[in-house]
């Protein structure tokens, strides 16, 4: 039995809540009542509660298996964190309170910003985006504002190809021209190219390190160098700081900015799609550029600076505000309470059980897939399709054959710089055990794709899904992005 | 280490497949001098109780609203939330699940969110919705965006009485790389149908308004029509739209709501979730997510991530935003939540919204020297004090009253308006709570 | 991927917690420190937390569908309950704090006390017992210890053939000889036979109301005038007071003691097999007899009474304790939050709509099962394993089948009086719309059942289960109880 | 109302196809006189967030032990319970599920039951368990009839220093038919190796004792056995056996816990878990549920209910037990939670509670007047005070802190008994709460 849509369990005179009689009261409305009915379907609790737990069983998620996704970092979402982040004296609380109200608030964000700053070894931190795409925008805008403050506020981001897309959408939200930088055939930014490029007229570079083939850019404090020399600012992108929390600090790399994904390092559960939280920190020369509000704290306790006229008077020439209120505070509790459980000994760890996994994988695979560079990766490993060269196989297939053995797929055709790329990210959280299982089911697959014989394994997978492969081509042709109530047919009408 | 599955024997044993000494022979693309040899200065692990304390010591530093008179609104919301639609977000299969990429394992969160889109676009009145957007003020900033795409003007034009935080993020989002944004003061008087001219691509307005205030939208819609300009409506409580008419009725083009008022905690903040409602002749204009019905190979019925041509991860430079990661889990939240409402619950919810909106106002004009300034309202008005609101909410606060949000904190604080108080009221507004805030008024006052 | 057992997931060196450092101590054991190890397997957080979720996914529930077990009153659970059984203040509370500590417990558990006179109309209700089968001990002990004060302690309890196996367990437990009862055609008790068997050596009769045919004891006020004349108690099971709460008090009935079952009734969640919570409402002639503890209510405040000498002193000849501390507290509070959720006006229209949906369901399937008997039933529908007659297919099978339509099968076999019984509950929480598809699955596999053709998509059934058919006979003869390291091959140990 | 999906017109179309004028029909098996017109005197159904009101009324009428020193144990103990244990208990899956009647579709629960079984016989040393009972008294009263069934003997000797609640049960459940039951003072000098004599079934001794005392129970195995008697050992605190010698290694024949500490809230004193575990050779005496590893029709391994000839639902006034429900979600949280722990973590956190106790014990030890009385013990000791311990406890509450369990509430109150405090300590307890309760106890006495 298919779960219908809410729409099509709709019965009026049903609600799946109670409320009080409405109190005698006259009407303050000024006439503008909505005349006509909104239209919502009408269902009991039992009925509610049933559709979403039944739509929940057609979803796979981590803490049912891997979920190898790279460049996404699924990792277990403790527990504790969700108990925390409801906590009454903090899930409850409203951003508008006064601020003598919310001292502990105020407190924990700064704890917060604490570890960021200690685990990056940057000395600012803006805590407001909403999530990483947010956060780019929020380091960017900190390089124009400073290059502006300075008469100087340039043209160009430099992008490497294997950037994520969010690099240059960023940028060209932010007025700037992007221009690509080629990778090497090492997998990292070609530093001559980059020397090339760089010029007067370009404002920043965006670099992700570990990059998104996983690997770490050797040449970065050389980049940092040459950046810093052509006057633009260095914008790291922190979607990978997982592979090095606790063993390397971004601030020893020459880095400007960096936004950190809490739910990738972190462990804020990612939700089908979110909520995220992209905290940036900053080097001492875009500090004073920050996005309002921020935190500041004296022996008076904790304020919070929310309007660019009272940032500017204590210096700081904001370039203003992001989002609506301070910036996803259940997040920051999310994270700091999983900082404290790991510690600084444990963040160090989940870095190098991360990479350690990824290398296992590589080491594993790498005679029956084709990795796509040489040497150890970091906390994921990128495969390119050659190994499904002439086998009838794609990427694509390859990857929906693995939903009919019971794991999520990797991320695939991205990285853009290698040909149908596989990219798998185990995540610190997978045991041996686990990834022994997938070892030797990928060993498997790849074995059953390149060999000879049926390939509808692959072509016509999944076929154990809630659904098998869906028409996309339909989808965007003919887009349906909502119910629509039957049209009486006209017989009907009579 | 409770969530490390690794033991120091599976290490030895996977270095060693690897062909690698140590963990460091793992990290030799970092530069040496970047290499931490000594620990961070921070504390280890801690078990959970430890950690909880930690926590816990945080939240005891705060008052919370739900254990003191609350009458905080200003964009924010203290509505009740069922106890299912908390339990069933924290279901492992939607908690732990990433963006829905792999649509044939992902249908449960794909089918909500095309629930989600249709119940945004009945609400506003809109024939489209997206999957979401951060918030209320980003999802503003993201419709004048598109109003600017879609106009190909440059101009945006924020009328007065929009919240200041909204009409901030109008101006850093379209107004960053050097384009006009005329943000009115929120008391300005100007009358917004007069502002859009031939090179404006919206007029922004808000709905209710920042003071609380319902007004007809249809003269504005004409008025932006008229000069080729967009309507862009800013909708901060949706609870509203339960009981007022919907700015889809009224001619609006795109509108930008605030959800965090249905399923979605305060929690101080964020996140919450931006809704995004829009005709569907701007469909490919739409910024984030969307999801659409298709089927799949064997005929069935199903759900996609949809039109991500416009998108960064497939357009990259050419997107027509740069968002990724969205604010799904709330979307569900809001969806469930409205799913119990449904039509006869919304309704009643906001009626009694407005009902006790109207007690409390009915209440605190029968102070002496204090008026409602709002002519007609959902459930929240501006209520003029005799002296600075601030400095009264600061006084309400020591007596464990949050008694509002003093316009000062987000206005500009010369002239008139730091004597406004705003004051919102819900269904869980009590009679005792209306009795300590009109009580404590008259002392402080 | 078969999810592994916990032990055969062990790792020594792994744990799921972490805990501080046990401070340096003197230690007191007197020498009794365990020597071995106990043996668990060692797992991180995440491998546990994941297992759990792999084995909750084999498993139906009502909140993924509709859950027609007869005489075991499935219905919905709302959270709210769960919230609230949470509460701090409440599900923390330590049994033996100070009493003056735990006045808002005790007022909650007499406010739930209250409720539960008034819905039965009797003037007693004894809180402790653990679940419905203690309620059943609960109250033939204070009838048994009624009749032993009168000095007339008794031999028999009778008990219609259609019980409970509790029931005749029960007496047996509580030292009484059982003797049965046989049913009219009508489904029934037999008034002649119950008539005959009473006598001077009968404590008590044991009867179900409405009964486990899904039909009220039409005659019971005759009953409870018969029993009383013999000198003897009525005990009424209450398990199925769901069909007629709101528009019925046992206590107008002549009844002298009855169990409640909160999960039934009052929807506490039945968790895959408890915990329960069976408070006993008495008549006065059996109030004395309570067991302890039990709660006192005077200006000064509640009190709680635990000891059998401190009742004695206020003239309650308690028979003594059933359980260790007061009751189930953590099931109070959820059938409290059910009761004022519902109110009086709700828990009349939860017996009326688990009426009306039986009923509805016995109108709809009488043309193709065989009901059981005439006339309206209470909250269940009994059909008997007529239709079936010479079609190859056993009840058992029929069940099965249901599992694969993706429904939880009905009661099977259950009660004994039927031959082949189906006994089907849907409950008030099931919508008309569910009841409308369970309809018509049933007529279709009734129809597939007993047509021509093959009947493999019955007597092998499921097909689409996570498990099929169990070998229930090895189970028994071959018990393996528990998981057992394997035993090292003796080659191994050279 | 929220919770009932039928509509007005529903009822009337069921009604119809029913054949019924209106539900009265449905109900005319009820003799008029008991057939209610009139609504009883209940409330009206309410609103969510008014219910929750309402219970927390009652809530903030207590003092939680978790926001006060507390060292409350005798049978119950307020241990740390990880957060993913309530929240896995809580899937749908597992807390809206029926007894696994139909293992096909039951295995999550199944599985859960027969690892749950292991867990329980490795930690009591024993070779078999059950899948739970209600609580740890009665399973100690259902022990003591099981050796009735073995022993073919009537009488039940319960030794002193047994938990008085678990005596009154035993006593309730074995002697309410007649049959004796001799159950020492608590404080009773005699010697339990002394007790047994050839018409006792079973010994019923408590390990660590009342007095937390732990105490070689092999001298007593002995005994019972020479007498042909069994040796049953009651464990109320059951995290003891992750330090502590197994009591199946001592020569127990069955031995009944209180499972509470692992994984089971305090919850003021239910539902808790009761674990039940015996000899192979009692396999099919035991009571209540059994889980059992069988294959499937296609070979696969599986698990059912099991033995069930043994139960009442199939053997009826025969049945070794009349228990149905049983504590299954507790069992689970019981599992989970030690599956957590595992070896090394379970170890650790006994150690912990001893450290904890040893440290309290120390403490109190250097107020003059005060006596710790228990020569060993895991994490429970009795205090001798130099007044009655009730009027302490009470005195002290006044001061917020929970300073233990008099024992006179629960033994007679005779004798020197009175004075005597029973002083619990776990992990969660922490220098400043031992610091309160000797600071109290100072200015108290």
């Amino acid at each position: 039995h298919e779960e219908p849509l809410l729409f099509e369990q709709d019965q009026q005179g049903r609600s799946g809540v109670d409320l009080p009689e409405v109190p005698r009261h006259k009407t303050r409305l000024g006439g503008m009542e909505r005349k006509a009915p909104i239209g919502l379907p009408g269902l009991s609790e039992p009925q509610v509660v049933r559709h979403f737990v039944r739509l929940s069983q057609t979803n796979y998620a981590i803490d049912a298996g891997i979920y190898p996704l790279g460049s996404c970092t699924m990792k277990h979402n403790p527990r504790l964190n969700e108990k925390m982040a409801r906590m009454p004296g903090l899930g409850d609380l409203h951003p508008l309170q006064p601020v003598s109200t919310v001292q502990g608030a105020l407190a924990l964000i700064e704890s917060l910003a604490d570890w960021l700053r200690t685990l990056t070894g940057m000395p600012a931190v803006a805590m407001s985006p909403a999530a990483g795409a947010q956060g780019e925008l929020c380091g960017l805008m900190a390089i124009r504002a400073a290059l502006t403050a300075a008469g100087d506020p340039r043209k160009k981001v430099l992008v490497p190809e294997s950037a994520h897309g969010t690099n240059p959408a960023t940028a060209v939200q932010c007025g700037y021209a992007v221009e690509a930088i080629p990778s090497t055939d090492d997998g990292r930014m070609d530093l001559a190219a980059l020397e090339a490029a760089l010029g007067p007229d370009v404002a920043a570079i965006m670099l992700t390190n570990p990059n998104t083939c996983g690997l770490f850019e050797r040449d970065i404090v050389k980049v940092a160098e040459l950046v810093h020399k052509a006057g633009a600012y260095f914008y790291c992108d922190g979607a990978n700081f997982n592979a090095i929390v606790g063993r390397v600090r971004p601030g020893d790399l020459g880095i400007d900015a960096m936004h950190i994904n809490l739910h990738k390092t972190f462990s804020t559960p990612h939700g089908g799609g979110g909520p995220g939280s992209g905290p940036v920190v900053f080097s001492e020369p875009l500090a004073p550029f920050v996005p309002v509000p921020y935190i500041r704290h004296d022996s008076a306790g904790f304020h919070l600076v929310e309007r660019q006229d009272d940032a500017e008077e204590e210096g700081i020439h904001s370039f203003g505000r992001l989002k609506g209120f301070h910036g996803q505070m259940g997040m920051f509790i999310r994270a700091l309470t999983y900082m404290l459980s790991h510690g600084g000994d444990g963040l160090r760890q989940v870095a190098e059980d991360a990479v350690l996994n990824a290398n296992y994988l590589l080491a594993s695979l790498q005679d029956v897939l084709s990795p796509a560079y040489d040497g150890p990766c970091m906390h994921e490993a990128l495969f390119d399709d050659s190994f499904l060269k002439d086998s009838g196989v794609e990427t694509l297939d390859f990857a929906k054959a693995m939903i009919d053995e019971g794991f999520h797929p990797m991320t695939i055709y991205f990285p853009l710089v290698v040909h149908g790329a596989l990219l798998i990210e185990p995540t610190e959280t997978e045991s041996k055990e686990t990834l022994d299982r997938f070892i030797a089911t990928m060993r498997a697959l790849a074995q059953a794709a390149t060999g000879e014989g049926d390939k509808t394994r692959f072509t016509a997978a999944p076929r154990l899904a809630p659904r098998r492969r869906l028409d996309e081509t339909q989808a965007a042709r003919k887009p349906r992005l909502r119910w629509q109530p039957e049209t009486a047919p006209a017989e009907a009408a009579e | 280490m409770r969530y490390l599955p690794l033991t120091a024997d599976d290490r030895s044993a996977m270095l060693a497949r690897i062909g690698a000494g140590s963990i460091d022979d793992l990290y030799v693309d970092v530069p040496e001098a970047a290499r931490l040899t000594a620990p961070l200065d921070l504390p280890d692990h801690r078990s959970e109780f430890e950690v909880e304390r930690e926590i816990a010591a945080f939240a005891g530093r705060n008052l919370s609203p739900g254990t003191a008179p609350s009458f905080l609104g200003a964009g924010a919301y203290r509505h009740h939330i069922p106890a299912s639609v908390d339990h069933l977000i924290q279901r492992s299969e939607f908690l732990t699940s990433y963006t829905p990429y792999q649509p044939e394992i992902s249908q449960g969160t794909l089918q909500a969110l095309f629930e989600f889109q249709t119940q945004v676009a009945l609400l506003t009145g809109m024939e489209v919705a997206n999957a979401s957007m951060y918030d209320g003020a980003t999802a503003l900033g993201e419709a004048a965006l598109m109003a600017k795409r879609i106009t190909k003007r440059h101009k945006v034009v924020v009328a007065p009485a929009v919240h200041p935080h909204y009409a901030e993020v109008v101006r850093t989002l379209c107004g960053f790389t050097g384009d006009p944004v005329l943000v009115c003061d929120t008391g300005d008087g100007a009358d917004p149908a007069a502002l859009p001219d031939d090179e404006t691509a919206c007029l922004v307005v808000q709905y209710p308004d920042l003071y609380g205030q319902v007004r007809d939208l249809r003269p504005l819609a004409e008025a932006a029509h008229k000069a080729g300009a967009l309507l862009v409506v800013a909708v901060t409580e949706v609870v509203a739209l339960g009981l007022v008419t919907a700015p889809g009725d009224m001619g609006a083009d795109v509108v930008a709501c605030e959800g965090q008022s249905i399923g979605v905690p305060l929690s101080y903040g964020g996140p919450h979730v931006g809704l995004f409602a829009t005709r569907q002749k701007f469909l490919r204009q739409i910024p984030g997510r969307l999801c659409g019905e298709t089927i799949d190979q064997d005929g069935r019925r199903g759900y996609v991530l949809t039109l991500s041509a416009r998108e960064q991860h497939i357009r990259r430079e050419k997107a027509t935003s740069n968002i990724c990661t969205n604010a799904g889990l709330c979307a569900l939240a809001f969806c469930i939540h409205l799913s119990l409402l449904g039509e006869a619950g919304l309704r009643k919810l906001a009626e009694l919204n407005h009902a006790r909106a109207v007690q409390t106002a009915e209440a605190l004009e029968a102070i002496d020297g204090v008026t409602v300034e709002t002519s007609a309202f959902f459930n929240e008005f501006a209520l003029r004090l005799p002296r600075p609101a601030a400095e009264v909410v600061e006084a309400m606060a020591v007596r464990g009253v949050l008694a509002g949000v003093p316009l000062s904190r987000l206005a500009p604080r010369e002239g008139g308006q730091q004597d406004i108080l705003l004051v919102a009221a819900t269904e869980l507004t009590q009679d005792s709570d209306i009795q300590a805030l009109v009580e404590g008024l008259k002392e402080v006052l």
